[in-house]
């Protein structure tokens, strides 16, 4: 069987940044950079779990980064550590992460929570990594063994470039752009690569019902036709998605 | 002892997987095996491929979903050369779920399914996202009834009819298809609603509308399986909300043959197998042996 | 800034008590100040004292609940000597929703309501939990037709007609209401529904079926109210499983007057006044300076 | 305003018997003998509250003793101290306490539960009681100290009678008996008594949704006609409701 669906305990869960958490779980599966979970931490209040990517996995562990914005993450933010929920996965397909070069590694607000598994996977290549945040910068210190640079913007100024991290992005130097933001980011990304023929993948986000490619609530249209986020992404080709559609 | 049979056809067990909710059975296949399930309905074909709706297809309501999916599908053919073969390597009941906007549409989607390999079409005339038309079907009895008789006349395997709770009066829509010579009813598809962003003052769902399913609408589904198996001496296959075994027996003892499970696939991928395994263990401490004692036994004022 | 007008009457703010799920408002004034509500429609009236339905009254179902009251209520010549007199110590507008079985029923209601204290008559064409015939008026367009020419004929107060979403088609019916002279139009009231206790193999409810009310009904009520506010040019008041304030702001911009608000009492005894208080917060924050603003103003495909 | 909603901490809430809880909580309204509570230990996972009496009332600490039958009162017993509950009330009539002679205590399972604070309150009273259990006996030790003598009977013969506690209970020699349990054993224990002109007071059982007379959902037939166990009730006169309704 592919996918698990398991109770496991939470290890930890703690808020690491303003509405920002960190959840970390006893499991060991071998999740790919880029995939995710459906999870669950209560019985009948919600239905649906929720999609949240892998953001690393170490002994047996396996950690989550999540920004609360409804009322799943609202509930998942409150368990504490023992209590055990339920996790479905991991879903779909990642990041490509057996590539050389330089690679750049794009990402706005939580869209940074796939990428430190993923980063660390890129063993062979040379990233820079450009985040881009509304107001408090997160997780960019714990990056740092395994980048070259990084590029930093907030939206008030807060810290790095004031504006957009589209502002200071520099497409030509790559061989390799990954991204996960905001899609009116991820396609300004897409757009300023494609005039240097750069490739860029894209990380997508669709409300999920099955998880696992039946029931088609997670379309997204693409230069093939309509794919599901869940199974044939949520990593797509940036053009695929945002210029061929 | 948990075997049911359905116009002829056995099912090991009384719960199917319900159209749109369980793919072509492969995925799941991934979770568990899907051939301990009576049987599994596909996702919603139509004669031709459709790539379904824009915007959000999915919303999640007080204990329920509402889904605009609008019949995505690749095209019976499509289904019949790709998805049939490897269905058929699964050792479960397959009802071919076939959707339609014209009567024309369903009969050659009916001419399609015929030579095929498929054990039973359920007939969705009841598909609340698309536009052109399918709508009517599903709400008047007359135009049902046309819809039912003018399939029957070519259709080569038996056809369960798919109602809808949105019919102008369900006991009627089922009298009608059960004239126009329906093997059997399935009921209910997912009831109109609708869902607003009041920060974007928009509806949620660029179809306005969507249809909602899950728990909130259990206690209605089983007053309208009860009140069809009531009218019509052909099988009935409940459905609507059902979640847990209790349930499942709830809707049979409102006088379903069978039950389908959708929504509730969401939750926990494989409660089917909970579902069944909890109509068994109440079976033995009920010590019930077959579950036609048990169906339909309701009787109320 | 809250306030809203209803055929002529001012309410305070747009926020009702449902019929059935606050009595006269007496009880309710012992937890909070009733006055502070927009209105409060009364428990349903019939002509002659009534004692309701016996057995299980009250069920719990995901998300909502099922009620089998059957109108339990003190007639209407009793409400008026008895309980009116001290409602109308409350500083908000009465609803006296009115039930019959018969259209002569319904007019000796309105007459003798015509000459109290009240402000508006809610008529009751719905009521699902009562059998002899009563149940047609709020199924049937031209029932309903018949039932609100009658009334109006010899109403002297304006009349809210409180339709059922059992109804065969609630556009038609809400617009037959209106031909039929109707001054407002409310919905909805509860689904038609059951529920059954699988280990002594009975309907839970001594009538077979009750009403479904709550959050679970949500989406479709709101659909409904959408519907018909779309339909009809006169006002709507629309109800159906809200519970909070973003609930209301919804109802309101699918075209509703003002909301009615029934199960969620059970939730939270003042959540009335919690709705009342995030309406207002959101109309600061969105600058919104009367609800006119925002009445009706989704329009979908 | 009469009654209150408020949402209250919980000092413990422990399991003193098999399947039978002891929830106290911070609340100092002074509710009498007989009356109950709406308690929520929930958000949306279910929509009503659930009606427990009162068990006691001490020290600015108010306790409940329930037992877990279904879905709200499982809930119930997972909370712990500490967390905040919602509780509405106190609602309805509960037993004239202000009595004087013999004073019969009858009751079957749980309805012991209100009894503590009732017979607590009997002051002038000389009381015994006659306590149905089905295996498991409790409570009866904490209540040795207000009353004369204790007949205790189980269904399997465990502790005490083995039998029903109507198969031991005297209706001749009481001034006034009070009764909780079962319809069918509290309907049998009017009977008994009207025999012997033995006044006696029920407490009612019915499922609630307003809790204060609003709904009409709770509604008990008596001699009187249709009475609203949340406010008329929950105690009535036995006669009342089982004989001549
Ligand atoms: C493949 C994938 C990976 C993701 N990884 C992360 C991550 O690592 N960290 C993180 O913080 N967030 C991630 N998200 C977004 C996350 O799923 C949503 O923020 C979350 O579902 C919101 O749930 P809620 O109940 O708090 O919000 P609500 O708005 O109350 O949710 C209501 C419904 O909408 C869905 N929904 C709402 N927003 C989104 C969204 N942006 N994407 C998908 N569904 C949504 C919910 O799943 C739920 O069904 C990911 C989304 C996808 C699709
Ligand atoms: C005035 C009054 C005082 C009570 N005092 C106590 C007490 O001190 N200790 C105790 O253990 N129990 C007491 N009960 C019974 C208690 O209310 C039920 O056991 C409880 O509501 C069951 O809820 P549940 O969710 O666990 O069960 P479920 O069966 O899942 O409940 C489903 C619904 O039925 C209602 N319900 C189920 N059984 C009863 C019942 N017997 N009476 C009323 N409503 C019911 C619930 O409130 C709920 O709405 C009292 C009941 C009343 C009316
Ligand atoms: C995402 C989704 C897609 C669906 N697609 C179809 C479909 O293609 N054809 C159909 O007949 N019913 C479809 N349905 C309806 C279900 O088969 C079922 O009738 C309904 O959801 C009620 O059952 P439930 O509450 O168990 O989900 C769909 C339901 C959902 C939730
Ligand atoms: C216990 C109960 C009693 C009700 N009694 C009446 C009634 O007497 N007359 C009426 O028109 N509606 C009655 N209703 C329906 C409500 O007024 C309302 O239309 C319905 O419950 C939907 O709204 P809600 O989901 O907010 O409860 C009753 C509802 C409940 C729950
Ligand atoms: S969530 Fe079901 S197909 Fe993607
Ligand atoms: S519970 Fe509402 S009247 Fe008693």
């Amino acid at each position: 069987m592919q996918y698990k669906y398991e109770r496991v305990k939470i290890q930890s869960n703690a808020e690491v940044a303003n509405n920002i958490y960190k959840l970390v779980i006893e499991c060991n599966h071998e999740a790919k950079p880029g995939q995710f979970y459906m999870l669950r931490g209560w019985d009948n209040e919600l239905l649906l779990g929720r999609p949240i990517s892998v953001h690393d996995v170490q002994d047996g562990l396996t950690s989550f980064l999540y920004e609360v914005r409804g009322k799943g993450t609202k509930i998942l933010s409150t368990l504490e550590t023992g209590y055990r929920i339920e996790i479905f996965g991991p879903h779909g397909k990642g990041f490509n992460t057996n590539v050389k070069g330089k690679v750049a590694v794009v990402t706005g607000g939580i869209g940074i929570a796939p990428m430190y598994y993923t980063i660390k996977a890129l063993k062979n290549a040379q990233i820079d990594l450009f985040a881009g945040f509304r107001d408090e910068v997160y997780l960019i210190d714990d990056l740092k063994d395994f980048i070259s640079s990084s590029y930093v913007a907030t939206n008030n100024g807060r810290i790095g470039h004031k504006g957009f991290i589209t502002d200071i992005f520099n497409p030509w130097e790559y061989n390799l752009v990954l991204c996960c933001g905001p899609e009116i980011m991820m396609e300004k990304i897409v757009r300023m690569c494609r005039d240097y023929k750069t490739p860029v993948y894209v990380s997508m986000e669709r409300h999920m019902a099955c998880g696992i490619g039946a029931c088609l609530v997670c379309t997204c249209k693409t230069k093939d036709g309509n794919k599901r986020v869940c199974k044939d992404g949520p990593v797509f080709s940036g053009e695929d998605v945002f210029l061929d559609a | 002892m948990l075997n049911v049979s359905l116009c002829g056809i056995e099912l090991k067990n009384p719960v199917i997987a319900a159209s749109g909710t369980f793919g072509f059975g492969e995925e799941y296949n991934n979770v568990f095996d899907v051939s301990k399930l009576g049987g599994i309905a596909t996702k919603g074909l139509t004669l031709n491929k459709r790539e379904g709706n824009d915007g959000l297809r999915i919303y999640e309501a007080e204990s329920g979903i509402m889904n605009s999916v609008g019949l995505q599908n690749p095209g019976i053919e499509e289904f019949i050369k790709t998805e049939l073969p490897k269905m058929k390597k699964f050792n479960t009941v397959i009802f071919a779920n076939l959707g339609g906007g014209t009567i024309e549409e369903y009969l050659s989607g009916i001419e399609k399914l015929n030579n095929s390999d498929i054990d039973m079409i359920e007939l969705n005339i009841s598909c609340p996202n698309v536009k052109a038309g399918g709508m009517a079907f599903g709400i008047k009895s007359n135009i049902a009834y046309d819809v039912v008789s003018r399939v029957k006349e070519i259709a080569k395997k038996p056809i369960m009819v798919k109602l809808s709770p949105n019919a102008e009066n369900i006991v009627d829509m089922s009298e009608k298809c059960c004239k126009a010579g329906a093997d059997a009813i399935s009921l209910v598809n997912t009831f109109k609603a609708m869902a607003i962003d009041i920060y974007k003052r928009k509806p949620v769902f660029n179809n306005t509308f969507a249809g909602l399913s899950g728990p909130a609408i259990k206690p209605i589904a089983l007053r309208m399986v009860y009140e069809v198996s009531r009218a019509v001496d052909i099988p009935v296959v409940g459905m609507g909300g059902i979640t847990t075994w209790q349930d499942a027996i709830e809707f049979i003892m409102a006088g379903a043959e069978a039950v389908q499970v959708g929504t509730a696939n969401f939750i926990k991928p494989d409660i089917c197998l909970d579902i069944i395994d909890g109509i068994k263990s109440f079976m033995v401490s009920e010590n019930i042996k077959n579950l036609s004692e048990i169906k339909g036994t309701i009787r109320g004022v």
